[in-house]
């Protein structure tokens, strides 16, 4: 079961600039539109608000004046696992393989016809991006027009969650085999609709395994795994860059970039001086 | 009216009296079932449970009665494998209460599922990586053979046994029951352990991820090990809750003993290597993810260090030594308040093992996520509760579930009939 | 499941679990098979047995 | 004996009850007391067989299946219709931003608005509002057809019948003699639909033409104060180095939102500083270089401070001032006599030293501009305060130069056909207007015991709900007998009227879209109708010329199109042929060529400061959200689902305050808001990056039509603020207002 995700497949990934987004929600919404997501009377209660790409603020905890705001967008990490195995945490639990790892893009998918609402798979995610069907999705009437063909509705009662506008790769697939090189997908044919959407192009989306690629050349990401934790792999060797609860070893494919070090620091827990000691280290020397 | 089906020479209370009982619980065990439909028929929306609580009230339960229900599983092994005969006078009752807990585990599933009519993809499309997966084939599996082990009791019901197919059907069943015994301590064993996996294979979640031995985290064992130490006790306690609404002596001493002794056993070597995999996860696991042990006991309103020390030392530590011990062992308070600290012990380890895990916030900007449970899913999680006492009413009322029975409690002895 | 499906793999993983479950799965259905029938032939030979005393 | 017969044919009764049928009716034939007994075993054994039957047959697992593949279609969840993807080009005309946006379309039904690409305003990107559009197009809660109010009831009127009786009042005005009692409120002055109602009102003989207070009505102003009548101002925030921002809400939805994000993200590439001045820690001041907490409503004292200090240390563009008048020593005067560093700190509550350097940065910096409008710049806003900003502009000298203010004139790309005035007409357009701004002409109508407004056009504007004290506007308009609201939603004002003509949405109709609110570049879009009319509603320009035709006259003969559609492109054709092309055409892009005059005579005589009403301890404040739109419509649900729980939670609003003000309150508890004006029940939410003192609340909220995704959500902030009529200007300068905050 165990394949190769290293070379001779697309690895697509994410880096978000979060001195540059600005929390104005245009990701959110376009997704939710892209994605026919539903919406509910009351949403506020961001616990049962179905938001594949949600925004988080944080703050550095400082008192006022010298507190500060930063917003760090969140969509499904698409975590590659320990060692980038594609044993993420949530495609290894799924009992009905409803869920799975896409060895040929990196990419976690979701089955909606499969998945029987078991909810481990919501259990086992860090990062809050799977979101439970608790009620049947409904449109006002007349509102049903817009959905879009390309993402099915969900029904109630099963999970879903970001898929880096799957649908969107296949057209950009089916294009190129048009075009008669199947095997190449155009950086620019295969965007994700948050990517796209962002007013302040904070978003950079691409393969990760092509240096040609904007994500490549921010994250650099290093094909080790990190000498101090092996389960660490694709670590960026951008001093700015990092990601998300990386300790765990689940590998996301979503980055983000910050020159503020608090930002930085709120990705991961640390222990007490243990900050100091890590910030400066960005995955190991070699080159691959 | 019903005496015809009352075990010979067994004295059980009138008919309109068990009736009235029966209504009494029977009314609890509708308002479950009218809540199970309605989890049903609306979806899980009837529940507090939310995207960060995916896993509540009674997911709970459904670990809390595997784990006691461990006493059929664990008891069985020892009666049938390791041929300890004083446990064939308990036996029964502990098929009984497995039977129960496992059915009920059963149909906690089927309501916790989003798409009940989708459960059979667990099967059909079984994702071999996932502990869940082994949880529903060892639980299906081993309900089966607690079903198989309960069926000569039934079949020893003095209308069916008068059935000669009855009769040889149960009389052959007891004769290979070793056969089925045996492959459902296999099943079990994983089963319970495959419990634990599906916390300590949680590697997102510091709280619960365990290190381990081949791909099974430490909790595996633990699982196991816990529902094993634990389920004896629970077998006693029912047993005991028996014999005072019977007001009758349903076992004898030198068995309770014995059981005892066993689940005293059990306990101290499993707190033991819970108190190692504790000290491991909290100086080493945690702290290589980054994480203090006060990260998560502080900063919220519920979860503090007290259910660390109650589940370890109060209902842990303190059950284990007095089952030890034989004075206190034989001394019937003394075993009755070790018998119920160690069944909150267990109950509150899958607690700990279920709901702390998703209230304890994971990326550094979430927060703590507690949930209260709403009135649906309280009643689902009374809902084996009821069904559990009608079946050991029944059970007790018309099968010959105590074969110590009418020796201890009439004045010329009875031959057994196996 | 079963090896017809089409997420079936033929790896040390599938063949460990899925053969301690058919294994599991066999060994109480031939038991209760075997039990059944068992019961069902003691049935007959005893009814046959009483058919004869009877007559 | 008995008894063992009995046992011997049950248990043959058993074993054949699920082999052999005939063997069964042996059991007729026993007696009734044997029967009883025999039946029911053998009916259990039927049923045991029956069970195990089904169990070993397929239909469980057809049946299993079945049910789950049901599961997998069920039909109360929609499945959408494919068909071939097509994408068409349009502009966004929800806000005075003005993008191009692409409309992704599956045969002729639309399903996603994107951003347009190589669009001179956006660029690609889209803001959360113009995504959504689709969801006001699909709006159960639009006008569906023409309304007519009865008692406290709309009823269904045509359009024939509605267009008659709009007639029919007005010729009614007109026979009177005062045409002047027509009455018009639009959101702007720019584009043709605006220009075909003050056509209308003029040809009719009224200059009560009025728009609501916006970004680009007070850019006008502060242009005409300082550079004369008939010019605007933008800033050219893309090639600024030095962003001095009065509050001005950047990627708050201020101006032309997306470009206003672009600029403000391309700051990091272009090394360019941004220094914000404003109570709050809003989203651009958290993405600011600098965050400068003020206190509320000094904002101008504290750019005259500045412009104190910039004068003090001849920081100031000498060439610069050649072009100045109106007093420029007096003003240096009353800088020194009123704004010394130590007055201007105590005023503003910023330390002396920061005032200075933030001074002498602005002044020293290559390419450094002053932003004013706080929030989005459509709120209440002082002309001191407008000027004063705009007063740090002339004084370092960047206007008209790359990467600071670009003065011009107002872009007249329109050529409306000489129309033809009676002498009704005439005498009636002659009259001064009641009011300077919409503000003043609400104040007048409550005051006045006559009637000073017969009828009054309300178009794609919300005074019900977006002037302050919306109450009071609210019974204002009750005094005014005759409305008409032409609106695709039947919002607050909508309510209020007699009639309602709805409108096609941006989505259904061909308009031009000229882009404003201090966009460096000035480009008309063309919206185009993406999908046909779904409802019984009509173009607002079609629906004025029918209002126009049906007068007859003067004014029938000034509207001779036979619809909009041929309207528009006479009056545009100097650029409809590549306006229709490619849907935009560039009107000015560049650095404007010439050096306007600079008359200070406004801010030399010192303007008094507009202070906030009410004695109470703290001040209420609005917030300005991304997430939410405050125009005269509701946000969409998407918008709506993305706002945090610190805003709205369920159906109340959260305000913002310090943690030392927030003394007896607990965060996400209760309390009561209290101003002059009124209560309103709010939530609490702790957030140290409030000024303390000032209570945040944001704008948007508390929509009272009837859509349960987006109104009866939280309080409308202009229930609780009062107007405060700035003398002069006539403007609305109420920034805020006293408050006070207790424990519910």
């Amino acid at each position: 079961m165990t394949q190769d995700n290293h070379n001779n497949a697309y690895k697509f990934g994410m880096v978000i600039d979060l001195d540059k987004c600005t929390g104005c929600g245009s990701c959110m919404v376009s997704c939710m539109s892209e994605n026919n997501v539903p919406f509910k009377e009351d949403e506020s209660n961001k616990r049962d608000s179905i938001t594949w790409m949600r925004v988080y603020k944080l703050t550095n905890g400082k008192s006022f004046p010298d507190t500060e705001i930063a917003y760090l967008p969140r969509p499904c990490q698409h975590c590659g696992g320990e060692g980038d195995h594609g044993h993420s945490p949530c495609v290894s639990v799924c009992p009905a393989t409803a869920t799975d790892y896409g060895y040929d893009t990196g990419i976690v998918s979701q089955i909606y016809t499969r998945c029987f609402g078991c909810r481990y798979c919501m259990g086992a995610c860090p990062y809050h991006a799977r979101y439970f069907n608790w009620w049947d999705p409904k449109w006002p009437e007349g509102m049903e027009k817009y959905l879009s063909p390309d993402v099915s509705p969900r029904m109630r009662g099963i999970v879903e969650k970001c898929s880096f506008c799957y649908h969107r790769y296949q057209a950009a697939r089916d294009k190129a085999y048009y075009h008669g090189d199947k095997d190449h997908i155009k950086e620019e044919d295969y965007q994700t609709a948050c990517t796209t959407a962002c007013p302040s192009n904070a978003i950079t989306f691409g393969d990760l395994n092509n240096p040609a690629h904007k994500v490549h050349q921010i994250v650099k990401p290093d094909p080790h795994p990190d000498p101090r934790n092996h389960h660490v792999v694709g670590k960026s060797r951008n001093p700015k860059v990092f990601r998300l609860l990386e300790r765990l070893g689940t590998n996301p494919k979503v980055y983000y970039l910050s020159e503020r070090e608090w930002v930085r620091k709120q990705g991961d827990h640390y222990l007490e001086g243990e900050w100091d000691k890590i910030k400066n280290h960005h995955g190991t020397t070699s080159h691959g | 009216m019903d005496s015809a089906l009352i075990p010979e020479g067994a004295k059980r209370c009138s008919l309109p009296k068990f009736s009235i009982g029966m209504a009494i619980v029977g009314a609890v065990l509708l308002w479950g079932v009218w809540a199970m439909f309605l989890c049903w028929f609306k979806g899980l929306n009837q529940t507090n449970m939310n995207d960060y609580y995916g896993f509540a009230l009674w997911i709970w339960a459904d670990l809390a009665v595997i784990a006691v229900g461990g006493g059929a599983f664990f008891t069985g092994m020892l009666r049938y494998i390791f041929n300890i005969k004083e446990l064939k006078n308990i036996i029964n009752f502990a098929v009984i209460i497995g039977f129960i807990c496992y059915s009920s585990a059963l149909l906690i599933l089927a309501i916790d599922i989003g798409q009940p009519l989708r459960g059979w993809f667990i099967f059909w499309h079984a994702n071999i990586h996932s502990m869940l997966t082994e949880v529903a084939f060892c639980l299906s599996c081993y309900f089966a053979v607690l079903t198989i082990e309960f069926i000569p009791n039934i079949l020893e019901n003095r209308q069916a046994n008068k059935v000669p197919f009855f009769h040889h059907l149960a009389h052959n069943m007891h004769g290979i029951m070793v056969i089925f015994a045996a492959t459902g301590a296999f099943l079990s064993f994983f089963h319970q352990g495959s419990l634990g996996g599906v916390a300590g294979v949680m590697y997102g979640r510091p709280f619960a991820v365990r290190e381990g031995l081949l791909i099974w985290p430490w909790t595996f064992f633990l699982f196991t090990w816990s529902a094993a130490a634990y389920g004896p006790s629970f077998t006693l306690l029912v047993t005991k809750m028996t014999e005072v609404i019977t007001g009758k002596k349903l076992v004898k001493d030198n068995v309770v003993h014995l059981l005892a002794k066993i689940s005293g056993w059990m306990i101290v070597t499993y707190i033991i290597a819970k108190i190692i995999d504790t000290i491991y996860w909290a100086y080493v696991t945690a702290p290589s993810l980054g994480f203090k042990l006060s990260h998560f006991y502080t900063d919220n309103s519920f979860y503090g260090y007290w259910i660390l020390i109650t589940e370890i030392v109060i209902c842990g530590i303190v059950p284990g030594a007095i089952l030890v011990i034989k004075s206190t062992r034989e001394n019937p308070t003394l075993r009755l308040v070790a018998i119920i600290l160690g069944t909150i012990g267990v109950c509150l380890n899958r607690w700990v093992m279920v709901l702390q895990i998703m209230a304890v916030p994971v990326m550094p900007f979430d927060t703590w996520a507690l949930y209260i449970p709403s009135w649906q899913e309280v009643a689902t999680t009374v809902l084996p509760v009821a069904y559990g006492i009608m079946l050991i009413a029944l059970a007790y009322r018309y099968l010959p579930v105590f074969p110590q029975e009418k020796e201890l409690n009439s004045v010329k002895p009875i031959t057994e009939s196996e | 499941m079963f090896p017809f499906s089409f997420e079936w793999v033929w790896d040390i993983g599938h063949m460990i679990f899925f053969g301690g479950l058919w294994y599991a799965v066999g060994i109480l259905s031939a038991g209760m098979i075997y039990v059944i029938l068992k019961a069902a032939w003691d049935t007959m030979s005893e009814s046959i047995n009483n058919s004869g005393e009877s007559h | 004996m008995q008894s063992a017969t009995r046992k011997k044919q049950a248990t043959k009764v058993i074993v054949s009850s699920v082999t052999s049928k005939n063997q069964k009716h042996e059991t007729l034939n026993f007696n009734g007391e044997l029967y009883m007994k025999v039946d029911r075993r053998s009916f259990l054994g039927l049923g045991l067989g029956a069970v195990a039957g089904v169990a070993v047959s397929p239909v469980g697992l057809k049946l299993t299946d079945d049910s789950s593949i049901w599961t997998q279609n069920w039909p109360w969840t929609p499945v959408p219709v494919d068909g071939r993807v097509n994408y068409e080009k349009s502009v966004c005309s929800l806000c005075p931003g003005s993008c191009g946006i692409s409309v992704r379309k599956i045969d002729n039904r639309p399903v996603k608005i994107e951003g347009l690409s190589d669009y001179p305003v956006n660029d690609g990107g889209a803001c959360l509002h113009g995504i959504a559009g689709l969801q006001y197009l699909y709006d159960p809660a639009r006008v569906k057809t023409p309304l007519k109010k009865n008692g406290d009831k709309f009823e269904k009127i045509s359009w024939n019948d509605a267009i008659a009786l709009i007639a029919e009042k007005l010729k009614g005005i007109r026979t009177e003699g005062t045409p002047e009692k027509l009455a018009c409120i639009t959101d702007k002055d720019q584009g043709s639909v605006s220009g075909l109602f003050r056509r209308l009102l003029e040809t009719f003989g009224s200059s009560e033409f009025y728009t609501m207070p916006s970004l680009e009505s007070y850019l006008e102003l502060t242009a005409s104060t300082f550079h004369g009548k008939g010019n605007t101002i933008a800033f050219d925030l893309e090639n600024a180095n030095f962003v001095l921002s009065f509050g001005a809400g950047i990627i708050e939805g201020w101006g032309s939102p997306v470009a206003c994000f672009k600029a403000n993200a391309s700051r990091k590439e272009r090394h360019a500083k941004l220094y914000q001045i404003e109570p709050r820690l809003s989203n651009t001041a958290a993405n600011a270089d600098k965050w400068i907490p003020v206190n509320p409503g000094t904002e101008a004292d504290l750019a005259l401070g500045l412009c104190a200090v910039i004068l003090k240390n001849n920081l100031f563009d000498g060439s610069a001032t050649i072009n100045f008048m109106g007093g420029f020593n007096k003003f240096n005067a009353m800088l020194k006599r009123d704004y010394s560093l130590s007055k201007t700190a105590k005023i503003t509550g910023i330390k002396a030293s920061e005032i200075e350097k933030t001074a002498k940065m602005f002044a020293k910096a290559k390419k450094p501009v002053a932003v004013f409008g706080k929030g989005r710049g459509d709120g209440a806003q002082s002309l001191k305060e407008l000027a004063a900003v705009h007063m740090l502009n002339c004084l370092v000298g960047n206007i008209n130069k790359k990467g600071g203010v670009f003065v011009k004139p107002v872009s007249q790309y329109l050529n409306f056909p000489s129309q033809s005035m009676d002498r009704v007409a005439d005498a009636g357009f002659g009259k001064n207007k009641t009011g300077s701004t919409v503000n003043q002409l609400f104040e007048k109508i409550d005051k006045s015991a006559q009637p000073l407004i017969e009828a009054l056009f309300v178009y794609n504007a919300n005074p019900g709900y977006n002037l302050h004290d919306s109450k009071r506007v609210k019974k204002t308009l009750d005094k005014i007998p005759f409305k008409v609201s032409f609106s695709s939603l039947l919002d607050e004002t909508a309510m209020l009227c007699d009639i309602i003509l709805p409108n096609h949405t941006f989505m259904e109709r061909i308009e031009d879209v000229p882009s404003g609110a201090g966009f460096a570049k000035t480009v008309v879009g063309l919206s185009k109708p993406i999908i046909k009319p779904l409802l019984n509603t009509k173009h607002p320009g079609d629906s004025v010329i029918l209002i126009a035709k049906a007068l007859g006259g003067n004014v029938a003969k000034s509207f001779e199109w036979a619809n909009y559609d041929q309207c528009l492109e006479s009056v545009t054709s100097n650029i409809w042929s590549p306006l229709s092309k490619r849907g935009f055409v560039v009107i000015s892009k560049g650095v404007p060529a010439y050096r306007p005059l600079v008359n200070v005579s406004f801010l030399a005589q010192n303007p008094a400061t507009i202070n906030a009403k009410g004695d109470y301890a703290l001040t209420l404040i609005p917030i300005d959200n991304m997430r939410l739109i405050n125009t005269g419509t509701a946000s969409s649900p998407f918008a709506v689902k993305t706002v945090s729980d610190t805003v709205i939670k369920g159906k109340d609003i959260v305000v913002e305050i310090n943690p030392l003000t927030a003394i007896g309150l607990k965060d996400k508890g209760f309390a009561t808001l209290t101003t002059p004006l009124g209560k309103a029940r709010v939530k609490i939410n702790i957030n140290e990056g409030m000024m303390p003192g000032v209570i945040g609340m944001v704008r948007g909220l508390g929509h009272t039509f009837d859509n349960k995704y987006v109104s009866n959500i939280g309080v409308n902030i202009n229930d609780l603020i009062g107007q405060v009529i700035e003398p002069g200007s006539g403007l609305d300068a109420a920034f805020g207002i006293k408050a006070k905050l207790v424990a519910a």
